[in-house]
């Protein structure tokens, strides 16, 4: 039996830890089971993981799909008709435009992740508090985050005094936060939409020496963020999950519907929880490249 | 005499400050053959390109069948039937020989081109012209000669009411010429207006009707062609007497400085072995494609070869041109514009291009540069309105003569000259003889490939013939005579001569 | 111009260069059928000239522009653009028209006439405001992706339900099971050949390309020329996009990204030279199905790690172009 | 090969080419006054000229290798590659020799041999293999991208915090307050300078690039000094890595990403002629600022939605060119 995974390229931290887990469970599911076969495909636009799909259909005959969608919309339609043709469907994170479509559903949250800081923010910041938000490659996704983020502070009286696309990116973060930090002669938090650049963000203002007036929030619980959060580092005092390892969720049900014949199917959607220093320890694996 | 068909009224030109023509009148008519001579940078090819619409004048009117008329471009003057032939190429590296030829005015059927008459009527304008190259061969793989001929071949397809020549023989052997001359005395027949310049008068004094000079840039006399000889011209067109052209030739040592055993490059040139003694000047001569210029690249170090190069006793490595310039031996390239100069670039980069490192290192001494710039000036008689100016805005007589300080920079041992007086007025021409018979007074050798048989003759103390890529005779002395170059270079007698070697493969 | 760096030893060359690409595919095609028995299948190959169809489509168009020693950089994004406004429009329209063919017909005008529209403005400044074509398209580059972005408000535009089944056809049907895609990339390749070796035009991009002082000399209208050649890429563009939104019913930022890149690469491939004065369209098509069959085998095998598909492609263009290496007169 | 597109009339050229860019700089410097009063503050302006330092180092470099008539897409994945192998290096030296000075040495040293390294294998195949540099470049982007991304396992490789606590001023300190990389970067910008307008090998490049058969008949070693552009430029990439790397410590596949064309649009804007012939590094230099400003303009305003940063850095471009456009020749 065949399964075809396929999932975004490593194109930042957070997708590469996902290609990391999915390698790993790839290889520890093979071992295990001599007669499953993996097919692991890795796409940078949605048009290539169309392409990644027909091949996967028509030249290695897959028994199941899991797949992370890199745009809902497009990839629907390829999705349906896979589905359609009796392959098992395993949907990753990003849900399809129409439902109904795939076996087994098993998600991040981003409105909670977006809402999650928000709400960390709307508690712990005065009103009238600044903030700057980084967001990160214009997507439904980041979409998401920020509508969270936002309606979470809505009636907290914070004011948001940019909002601006750091790319995912931990080198153009770096560059926003220096150009915000010369702007803005009071910031009290910045929130950036993934630790990637929450890491270029901690530079800059560790740089600046102004890491006693403001604390970061980034999320998806990098392993370094988990560990200033642990060791109570006053800059950094939560983070926000959005677990990569979800993909390794979604492998192992799908592969152990295919040889149980028990299939697994239904929603499986991880909130977002607050990492804090109490319980930080739990989020911290040593060994991911993450 | 019939009416005049184009003519030029007190025409002005600058470029940017400096006034190139100061008022230039003449008149062209139907069925005449008008030449224009002058020095080099004297306005001649300016002077063309604003009768054939590629350039506007400053001052002055041009005149179309007794009216004013100003060009908005080449392409309305062309449609008047005025075609001119560039003094420098003016061909598509990239596409063929036909496709060249019939640019801009392809043949159609329909939408679709007709490949099939363009290249059967470009074959047969080649034919007339008497020119081997294939139409399919693209333009860079044919040699310089051919490039020209091509061009011709290019003017002659178009319904030329009005030719325009800018120096069509300064690439061409005598047999070339010839045959153009009879296509230029059909056109005139036919009551075509000529215009057409030379450097060499005995072609004009042949072919034009009437001669107009130029000199700076100002119109000292128009003549019919009858009425003046050679001397007069070169007289008016350098402001002083000239005196025999070619100094006299000194006797030359016989220790042997450059020995080539065997040279052959593949498909052009077979087994090809010569001898240059110390001061001695060797002529090579040879028909347009017998492969004179790919030999001397070979020996230089330009092209792959096999056989043996000896530099005073030491073996040159094939390809290898930095080796050879280092041991002495210089090449002087036919190819102007393809291989000389960078026609981007200033004089002065150009000139010391090659030997860079002369001027220091690591940081390039300017003043050293300048200085040696201003002796190449004084030595050769280059003529720029600017020093500063890019080479590709110079005249073609002085792009040569820059080409050869350039060459001569790194005063070599052993200089190669291919066509060293390409395009170069009269006066300099003498210059540079004398340069030559000095170099070789020296001690230095040089070897001199002309297509200008007085040139050989003048000059060299030797000449070597080759026909077909092997070199088939040599004539020493006495035996340097044109009809003995001729008869061998037309593979007519192999016999015939002084001491012939014997370079059968 | 033309500076044939002389190897030591002449090579036979003409035919080689002529057969290198082909070769390459075929050796291509060879792996593909050791790898995997399903690699010749009907569905496979269709699958790979489908998709193969946008970017040979721009890469067609892109060769005139090369060949008359042009560049484009901002394809890709301009097909993002050129899609997202076309879904825009079409969404706008069903509902104000209810939808149906119309919609289709006329969303499909407005593809190519934005595309044409795009193309002449990148043309028009180039050859009349003089910018260097690289920069200039660089600039267009990032405007159209900034608007696309801008008109999906960051996320994704997506075609209607209905629409999008309507539509779906001009992707996924054909003739005699040859999908449409396939069929319009073949006619357009056919018709770039023939305009490019045929037809006044080809000639006079490939004189431009040469040495475009010659051109002028010769009364080719160089201006206008290189003018078309961005028109007609433009154009080729928009034709693209009306195959493509068939297919994904939707247009984001990263539609389209890097097509640019494989577009000039297919180019290249297929021995037209980036320098201008020689370009061959069937070539380019042999360089696009060189592209998207890397693409392709990498997916019938797993061998290696997927980090690395990236690192084998690059191989693997590289030796396609060492083949032909002959070729390449000035680089 | 230059064919300066003859307008009817000739207009005074010379000034205004030299001058364009600094007015395209001294403009942006103008309007970043006006919209933030920050923007002059030392802090800001260090900042900028630090953050420039990686593309430009890099630029430098790339102005030799397109003064000379080549391309390289690489350097951005060359970058983020060096900058991987140099921090997994020092890492496992941090495990076997305990950290400290000489592993940043070993790091650093690694970092320039690698980066020559890398572009003596660009060069060497582009010189010898005459694979067309386009290509081959867009091969070997390819190539070091996917090396990083699997050496990085797809996720982030990160120096130990030690060996970033120690490697750190690198980046953030200097002297007089103003820090390494500004330092270094007008170091070799001056040293870039001249040797491009008064040696040998400046000269070289710009006949290799100008007509490189003229070149070859003048005796200059074409195909040497085409390898040496690109060694240059690869040993360039290797000193902004070691700058680089003590920013933030890390490397990702992200690290780098669309460097080259940064680089390529700031030789550009500067006056260099992209089809080569002519270059200027001072041009280059202007050229990066311009670059680097936009995107500090950006960051400091608002006035428009995030989404169209894009375009305006596109059309911000576009004019700095449109300012200079009599100088290019051949397009
Ligand atoms: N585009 C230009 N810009 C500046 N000066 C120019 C330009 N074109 C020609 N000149 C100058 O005008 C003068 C006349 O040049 P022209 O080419 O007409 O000379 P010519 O009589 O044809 O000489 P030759 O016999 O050497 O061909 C020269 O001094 C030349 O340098
Ligand atoms: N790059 C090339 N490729 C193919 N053929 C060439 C090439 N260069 C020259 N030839 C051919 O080689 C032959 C010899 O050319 P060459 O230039 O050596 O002749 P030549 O004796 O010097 O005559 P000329 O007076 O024309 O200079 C010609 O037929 C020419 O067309
Ligand atoms: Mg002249
Ligand atoms: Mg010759």
């Amino acid at each position: 039996e065949t399964i075809g995974i396929s999932i975004p390229a490593a194109t930042h931290g957070w997708a590469g830890a996902l290609n990391f887990h999915a390698e790993r469970t790839v290889a520890r599911l093979s071992e295990a089971n001599p007669d499953l076969e993996f097919v692991l495909t890795t796409t940078s636009d949605p048009g290539q993981q169309v392409s990644d799909l027909e091949d996967m259909v028509a030249t290695r005959g897959i028994d199941a799909l899991v797949v992370l969608p890199f745009e809902s919309e497009p990839l629907t339609g390829p999705i349906q008709r896979i589905a359609d043709s009796g392959v098992w469907v395993t949907v990753v994170d990003r849900g399809l435009a129409q439902e109904g479509i795939e076996n087994l559903y098993v998600a991040g949250d981003n409105d909670s992740f977006g809402r999650t800081a928000g709400q960390y923010f709307a508690d712990t910041l005065d009103e009238g508090a600044k903030v700057v938000v980084m967001r990160g490659i214009a997507s439904t996704v980041d979409n998401e985050r920020v509508a969270g983020f936002e309606a979470a502070l809505e009636g907290s009286g914070i004011e948001v005094l940019a909002m601006d696309h750091g790319n995912w990116n931990r080198d153009t973060a770096f560059n926003l936060m220096q150009d915000w930090l010369s702007r803005f002669p009071e910031i009290d938090a910045v929130w950036a939409a993934d630790d990637d650049m929450a890491v270029g963000a901690l530079a800059a203002i560790d740089q600046a020496g102004r890491t006693e007036e403001m604390f970061v929030v980034g999320g998806a619980g990098m392993k370094e963020m988990v560990q200033r959060i642990q060791d109570g580092d006053p800059t950094v005092p939560v983070n926000v999950t959005y677990p990569p390892a979800m993909i390794s969720t979604a492998i192992e049900m799908t592969a152990l519907g295919l040889t149980s014949g028990a299939p697994m199917s239904g929603e499986f959607i991880i909130a977002s929880e607050l990492i804090t220093p109490e319980n930080a320890e739990s989020f911290y694996f040593e060994d991911s490249p993450y | 005499m019939t009416d005049p068909i184009l003519a030029l009224n007190g025409v002005t030109k600058s470029f940017g400050p400096i006034e190139i023509l100061h008022g230039v009148d003449f008149a062209l008519h139907p069925g005449e053959v008008h030449a224009l001579i002058g020095e080099n940078g004297a306005g001649k090819s300016t002077t063309m390109k604003i009768l054939a619409g590629y350039l506007d004048p400053t001052g002055g009117q041009v005149t179309w069948q007794g009216k004013p008329i100003t060009f908005a471009g080449s392409d309305e003057a062309e449609d008047l039937g005025i075609i001119m032939i560039h003094q420098e190429f003016n061909l598509a590296e990239h596409l063929s020989v036909d496709q060249n030829v019939f640019l801009g005015r392809e043949l159609r059927r329909g939408l679709l081109l007709d490949h099939k008459a363009m290249r059967a009527q470009t074959a047969d304008l080649l034919g007339q012209l008497q020119c081997r190259v294939d139409p399919g061969t693209p333009v860079n793989r044919i040699s310089v000669p051919d490039k020209q001929m091509v061009e011709i071949a290019k003017a002659l397809s178009r319904k030329a009411r009005v030719l325009i020549m800018d120096e069509p023989t300064a690439v061409l052997t005598e047999r070339e010429t010839e045959v153009l001359f009879a296509q230029i005395d059909r056109l005139r027949a036919e009551g075509v207006a000529i215009l057409y310049t030379s450097h060499k008068l005995g072609e004009v004094k042949r072919i034009a009707d009437r001669v107009t000079v130029l000199r700076d840039g100002t119109m000292v006399r128009s003549d019919l062609t009858a009425d003046v000889t050679e001397d007069d011209m070169a007289t008016a067109m350098v402001g002083r007497e000239l005196s025999d052209l070619f100094p006299p030739k000194a006797a030359h040592g016989a220790e042997p400085i450059l020995e080539a055993q065997g040279v052959s490059v593949p498909g052009v040139v077979h087994d090809a072995s010569l001898v240059l003694h110390r001061g001695e000047v060797l002529g090579i001569g040879g028909l347009v494609g017998s492969g004179r210029t790919e030999l001397a690249e070979a020996i230089a170090g330009l092209r792959p070869r096999s056989g043996t190069v000896r530099l005073k006793g030491q073996d040159l490595p094939a390809n290898h041109v930095s080796q050879a310039m280092r041991a002495g031996l210089v090449y002087l390239t036919e190819d102007r514009k393809g291989a000389g100069l960078l026609l981007d670039k200033t004089l002065r980069e150009n000139l010391t291009l090659g030997q860079l490192d002369q001027f220091g290192s690591p940081l390039i001494d300017r003043k050293r540069e300048e200085a040696a710039l201003d002796t190449a000036i004084g030595d050769f008689a280059i003529r720029a309105p600017e020093r500063g100016m890019a080479v590709g805005d110079l005249s073609g007589g002085n792009q040569q003569k820059l080409l050869l300080a350039k060459t001569l920079l790194s005063d070599p041992q052993v200089v190669i000259i291919d066509e060293p007086t390409r395009g170069i007025d009269i006066g300099t021409k003498q210059q540079i003889y004398t340069l030559i018979a000095r170099l070789a007074a020296e001690g230095r050798s040089i070897i001199v490939i002309s297509s200008e048989m007085p040139e050989l003759i003048g000059l060299a103390s030797r000449v070597v013939v080759m026909h077909a890529g092997r070199i088939v005779g040599e004539l020493a002395d006495a035996a340097v005579t044109e009809g003995n170059i001729v008869r061998l270079a037309m593979g007519m007698d192999h016999s015939q001569g002084g001491h012939e070697k014997d370079s059968a493969a | 111009m033309s500076m044939a760096t002389t190897a030591p030893t002449r090579r036979p060359r003409v035919n080689l260069a002529v057969v290198a690409p082909i070769v390459a595919l075929i050796v291509l095609v060879l792996i593909g059928m050791a790898l995997n028995p399903n690699f010749l299948s009907f569905a496979n190959i269709t699958n790979v000239l489908a998709r193969s169809a946008f970017i040979g489509i721009i890469a067609i168009g892109m060769t005139f522009v090369i060949t008359a020693g042009g560049l484009d950089l901002s394809v890709g994004s301009m097909a993002a653009f050129v899609a997202g406004l076309m879904i825009l429009v079409m969404n706008m329209l069903t509902e104000s028209m209810g939808g149906g063919l119309p919609v289709i017909l006329i969303g499909i005008a407005l593809a190519l006439f934005t595309g044409l529209a795009a193309g002449f403005i990148n043309g028009i400044l180039i050859t009349r405001a003089g910018i260097e074509a690289f920069i200039l398209t660089l600039g267009t580059m990032g405007i159209y992706r900034s608007l696309v972005t801008w008109l999906a408000d960051g996320g994704t535009l997506s075609l209607g339900y209905e629409m999008r089944e309507l539509y779906r056809p001009v992707y996924y049907e054909g003739i005699l099971g040859i999908s449409w895609p396939i069929i319009v990339f073949a006619v357009l390749a056919i018709l770039g050949e023939i305009t490019m070796r045929h037809t006044a035009f080809g000639r006079h991009c490939a004189a431009i390309g040469s040495n475009e002082k010659v051109a002028r000399y010769s009364s080719v209208a160089v201006l206008r020329v290189r003018l078309m050649t961005y028109v007609l890429l433009g154009t080729l563009v928009g034709i693209a996009v009306v195959m493509y939104v068939p297919r994904l019913g939707s247009a984001s930022a990263t539609t389209g990204l890097l097509w640019e890149l494989e577009a000039i690469a297919a180019v290249i491939i297929g021995g037209t030279l980036l320098k201008g004065g020689f370009g061959r369209v069937w070539g380019t098509v042999v360089g696009v199905l060189i592209l998207s069959l890397i693409g392709n085998l990498l997916n019938l095998t797993d061998f290696v790690s997927p980090y690395l598909n990236g690192a084998i492609q690059g191989v693997v263009i590289i030796l396609a172009v060492v083949l032909q290496r002959n070729t390449g007169a000035a680089r």
